[in-house]
């Protein structure tokens, strides 16, 4: 966007982009609250729980996790348990086999 | 402002209807029109063309044409449940009252008023709804007591 | 499990908890954030703003709270009564010898949001500064693990403990410890 | 005075007589303002209020009835065959007849002229009856086989209740068809009603196309209901301890599991009940005796298979419709 005058850019009404997550969070905001209350509950965090679902492929939208957490609480048992094995894993992945390469030091291979 | 304050239902269905079989919801209808008023031309239309074939692809639906001296012509349908629509078919054509036909036949007859939710289910938990001690461990005592020593 | 009747479902699913927490040595901010979740009743899956879902928590021992830093002089406390003159300004350390059961009240009340519920969230809140009564033992339903771990003062160790400890040099005979 | 009012008479007449002078001119009608409008509508509104609504008037005697087609459309609908005979014998009520029979007498026509010819729908009735009772005493048996006597005969008490085969009746569109003698048909009209339509099913296609029938209006209406809202047991865990005696299992011990709020208004209580250290089942409740029963309740639920969360009722139709669609599939 080009603003030719100070007052123009004030007035505008900031990025598309801020403005489409909104319209989404609208609806979004409480099933986000249920799942982040319920992945508590099995000591997961709400960003972590959905980054990892959707890494292992579990096209369960926000709507339909909330009502799971609800009304069959057992499967979301197994999700968050799933979400977490994956999340093991990923930071497997990562730290990879204790040696570094040669020449990169790295703080991640000291803690352990 | 909002839809709240609108009269609202949740989804159903007369009778269970579709559990066990299909029934047609629409029982009787009846086309009210004038023999010789403008406003009833389109419907003049459909009696000569479109109800005979209606009446025998919708043979669970009595049809009545009862031509009196009105200026309105209308639809009247009757539905199982005992409700009753009508329809103003005023300056419509032929293809366009079919289609209106179609579409009352299709209905269940319920109340068009806001529907809640596009999904309702009687018992909406297979595993058992979420309590407040649906995901705790089981405590050892029954009641817990306050722990006051100090941890190292 | 899912044959419950549904008077009794219901009854299980909306009935209120009661949460129990030490606040022994703990910051007052960190138990806030633990209090603020489950009055508001953000910790369910079942929340909603409008159903009032929130529990009850119980906060013992707040007299042992504990502020790092130099928090005890530094942090100040102002109101203001309404009259002229009325600004009244406290440090924490006097605060909390006034009443010791305000620094934890305040910084939950200043975690709710700013609505009508407040209040009647801060109602489900109750907060002891020593050991909690009878009645109120009987209602509770879980404790909540501390927030921050508890060391032992060097006071607390015993002396062949701390004989036993690896010392990292020994003092010269003349050396006068302070 | 006396003049005064002779005038004023006088004047009154007039006013009379030119008014009724003016009503047939005003008769040709007149672009305007409707201002006899309000004070019509007003009295039409009053009299609504003093008089209520009219009385309910029988579909048969509106405009617009065929009752052979209704008939035949009815059947049709339902996708079953009947025969228009006995369907149409089905519709009569004996209430109909007796004051059909008096209103002709009523009329002064000798009664020999105007005797009825039609049959009331008694044998049919009962014949309904009865299949459907034996039909839905084997449909429960077999659907749930663990419920003892008593609670299936409270299901089918249920089922074929006045106020439900009413209601299915209502929705199924036997109100127009009934010939009552009361113009709202009362229940009970409906209940021998509906039955005697299904003693003419039965008679005109056979009792395997009557169970279907029933299953398709009459079973669908268990769906949702608990086993404990058609069932009134008093005492739960009597019941219980005598089914698990009868099973050879240890009888129930009632433990507090779990509680909250135990000295508020508002307590919860979990009662698990353990047979031989094993969990049966477990109940929440306001007070430890409700939560008590509540869990035997659950126990009851489990033993008889009438859990909500057991595989639903299969309604699908049986032989012409699944076997091309596994051949599809394949």
């Amino acid at each position: 966007m080009v603003f030719l005058t100070v007052s123009c850019w004030i007035r505008s009404r900031g990025p598309d982009r801020y403005w489409k997550v909104q319209e989404v969070l609208k609806h979004a905001r409480l099933w986000i609250t249920r799942i982040a209350a319920a992945s508590r509950e099995h000591g997961m965090k709400y960003p972590a729980l959905v980054h990892n679902l959707t890494k292992s492929s579990v096209q369960l939208n926000r709507r339909v996790i909330s009502d799971l957490a609800i009304t069959e609480p057992k499967s979301f048992l197994s999700l968050a348990k799933l979400a977490q094995a994956r999340q093991q894993e990923g930071l497997r992945a990562a730290l990879g086999n204790g040696k570094e390469p040669a020449g990169v030091f790295s703080r991640v291979v000291l803690l352990q | 402002m909002t839809s709240r304050g609108t009269p609202s239902r949740f989804l159903q269905s007369v009778l269970q209807n579709g559990v066990g079989r299909y029934i047609c919801q629409l029982k009787r209808i009846s086309i009210i029109f004038s023999k010789n008023a403008q406003s009833a031309l389109g419907v003049r239309d459909f009696i000569e063309e479109g109800v005979v074939d209606y009446a025998k692809k919708n043979p669970s639906t009595v049809v009545y044409v009862s031509p009196q001296s009105c200026r309105i012509p209308k639809i009247v349908a009757e539905y199982l449940n005992g409700n009753v629509r009508e329809e103003i078919v005023t300056n419509k054509t032929s293809p366009q009252i079919s289609e209106l036909l179609t579409k009352l036949t299709n209905q269940s007859g319920l109340d068009i008023i806001r529907i809640r939710k596009p999904f309702h289910t009687d018992n909406p938990s297979i595993q058992g709804q979420w309590h407040p001690f649906t995901n705790r461990p089981p405590s050892i005592g029954p009641i817990k007591p306050q722990k006051p020593d100090v941890k190292y | 499990m899912s044959s419950f009747s549904r008077s009794a479902q219901q009854w299980a699913t909306f009935a209120r908890s009661w949460f129990l927490v030490d606040a022994r040595m703990q910051p007052p901010g960190k138990l806030a954030t633990m209090c603020s979740v489950r009055l508001q009743g953000k910790h369910k899956p079942i929340y909603h703003a409008l159903s009032d879902c929130g529990d009850h928590v119980v906060v013992i021992n707040t007299r042992h709270i504990a502020f790092s830093g130099n928090k005890w002089e530094q942090k100040v406390y102002s109101s203001h009564t309404g009259y002229p003159g009325g600004f009244k300004q406290v440090t924490a350390a006097q605060l909390h010898h006034k009443d010791p059961t305000a620094i934890v009240k305040l910084a939950v009340y200043g975690m709710l949001p700013k609505n009508l519920h407040r209040r009647t969230m801060m109602q489900r809140l109750h907060i002891f500064p020593e050991d909690l009564p009878d009645d109120i033992r009987a209602n509770l339903t879980e404790e909540l693990p501390q927030p921050r771990e508890i060391y032992r003062k060097l006071s607390e160790y015993t002396q062949e403990e701390i004989d036993a400890f690896p010392k990292l040099w020994t003092p010269p005979e003349d050396y006068k410890m302070k | 005075m006396a003049s005064g009012y002779i005038l004023n008479r006088g004047a009154l007449i007039i006013g009379l007589h030119y008014q009724r002078v003016c009503r047939n001119i005003l008769l040709s009608q007149v672009r305007e303002k409707k201002r006899w409008m309000k004070a019509y509508t007003y009295l039409m509104a009053k009299k609504l209020k003093l008089e209520g609504p009219p009385p309910p008037k029988l579909r048969s005697q509106q405009p617009n009835w065929d009752y052979h087609a209704e008939v035949q459309a009815f059947g049709i609908r339902l996708h079953e065959d009947f025969s228009l005979e006995l369907l149409k014998t089905a519709f009569i009520n004996p209430c109909y007849l007796q004051v059909e029979q008096e209103r002709r007498l009523g009329l002064g026509v000798d009664s020999e002229t105007t005797a009825l010819t039609l049959e009331d729908n008694i044998d049919l009735s009962k014949t309904g009856v009865s299949f459907t009772r034996s039909f839905l005493t084997d449909f429960c048996k077999a659907s749930f086989p663990n419920l003892p006597r008593e609670a299936v005969d409270s299901i089918v008490r249920h089922l074929t209740s006045s106020e439900l085969v009413a209601h299915v009746a209502r929705n199924l569109g036997i109100e127009d068809l009934t010939m009552s003698a009361e113009c709202p048909v009362p229940d009970d009209v409906l209940h021998s009603t509906l039955m005697a339509v299904i003693g003419a099913l039965l008679e005109s296609s056979g009792a395997e196309r009557a169970g279907l029938f029933l299953r398709d209006f009459l079973v669908t209406q268990l769906i949702g209901k608990d086993l404990f809202d058609m069932w009134t047991v008093v005492n739960p865990m009597g019941l219980l301890v005598e089914e698990l005696s009868k099973r050879n299992i240890p009888l129930p011990e009632p433990r507090l599991t779990r509680s909250g709020g135990a000295s508020t208004v508002l307590p919860l209580y979990f009662v698990g009940l353990y047979s031989d250290k094993k969990l049966l089942a477990q109940g929440p409740g306001e007070t430890l005796v409700a939560a008590e029963e509540e869990a035997a309740r659950v126990a009851l639920r489990k033993l008889y298979g009438y859990t909500e969360n057991r595989i639903p009722f299969d309604f699908s139709q049986k032989q012409p419709r699944q076997q091309p669609l596994i051949h599809s599939g394949t």
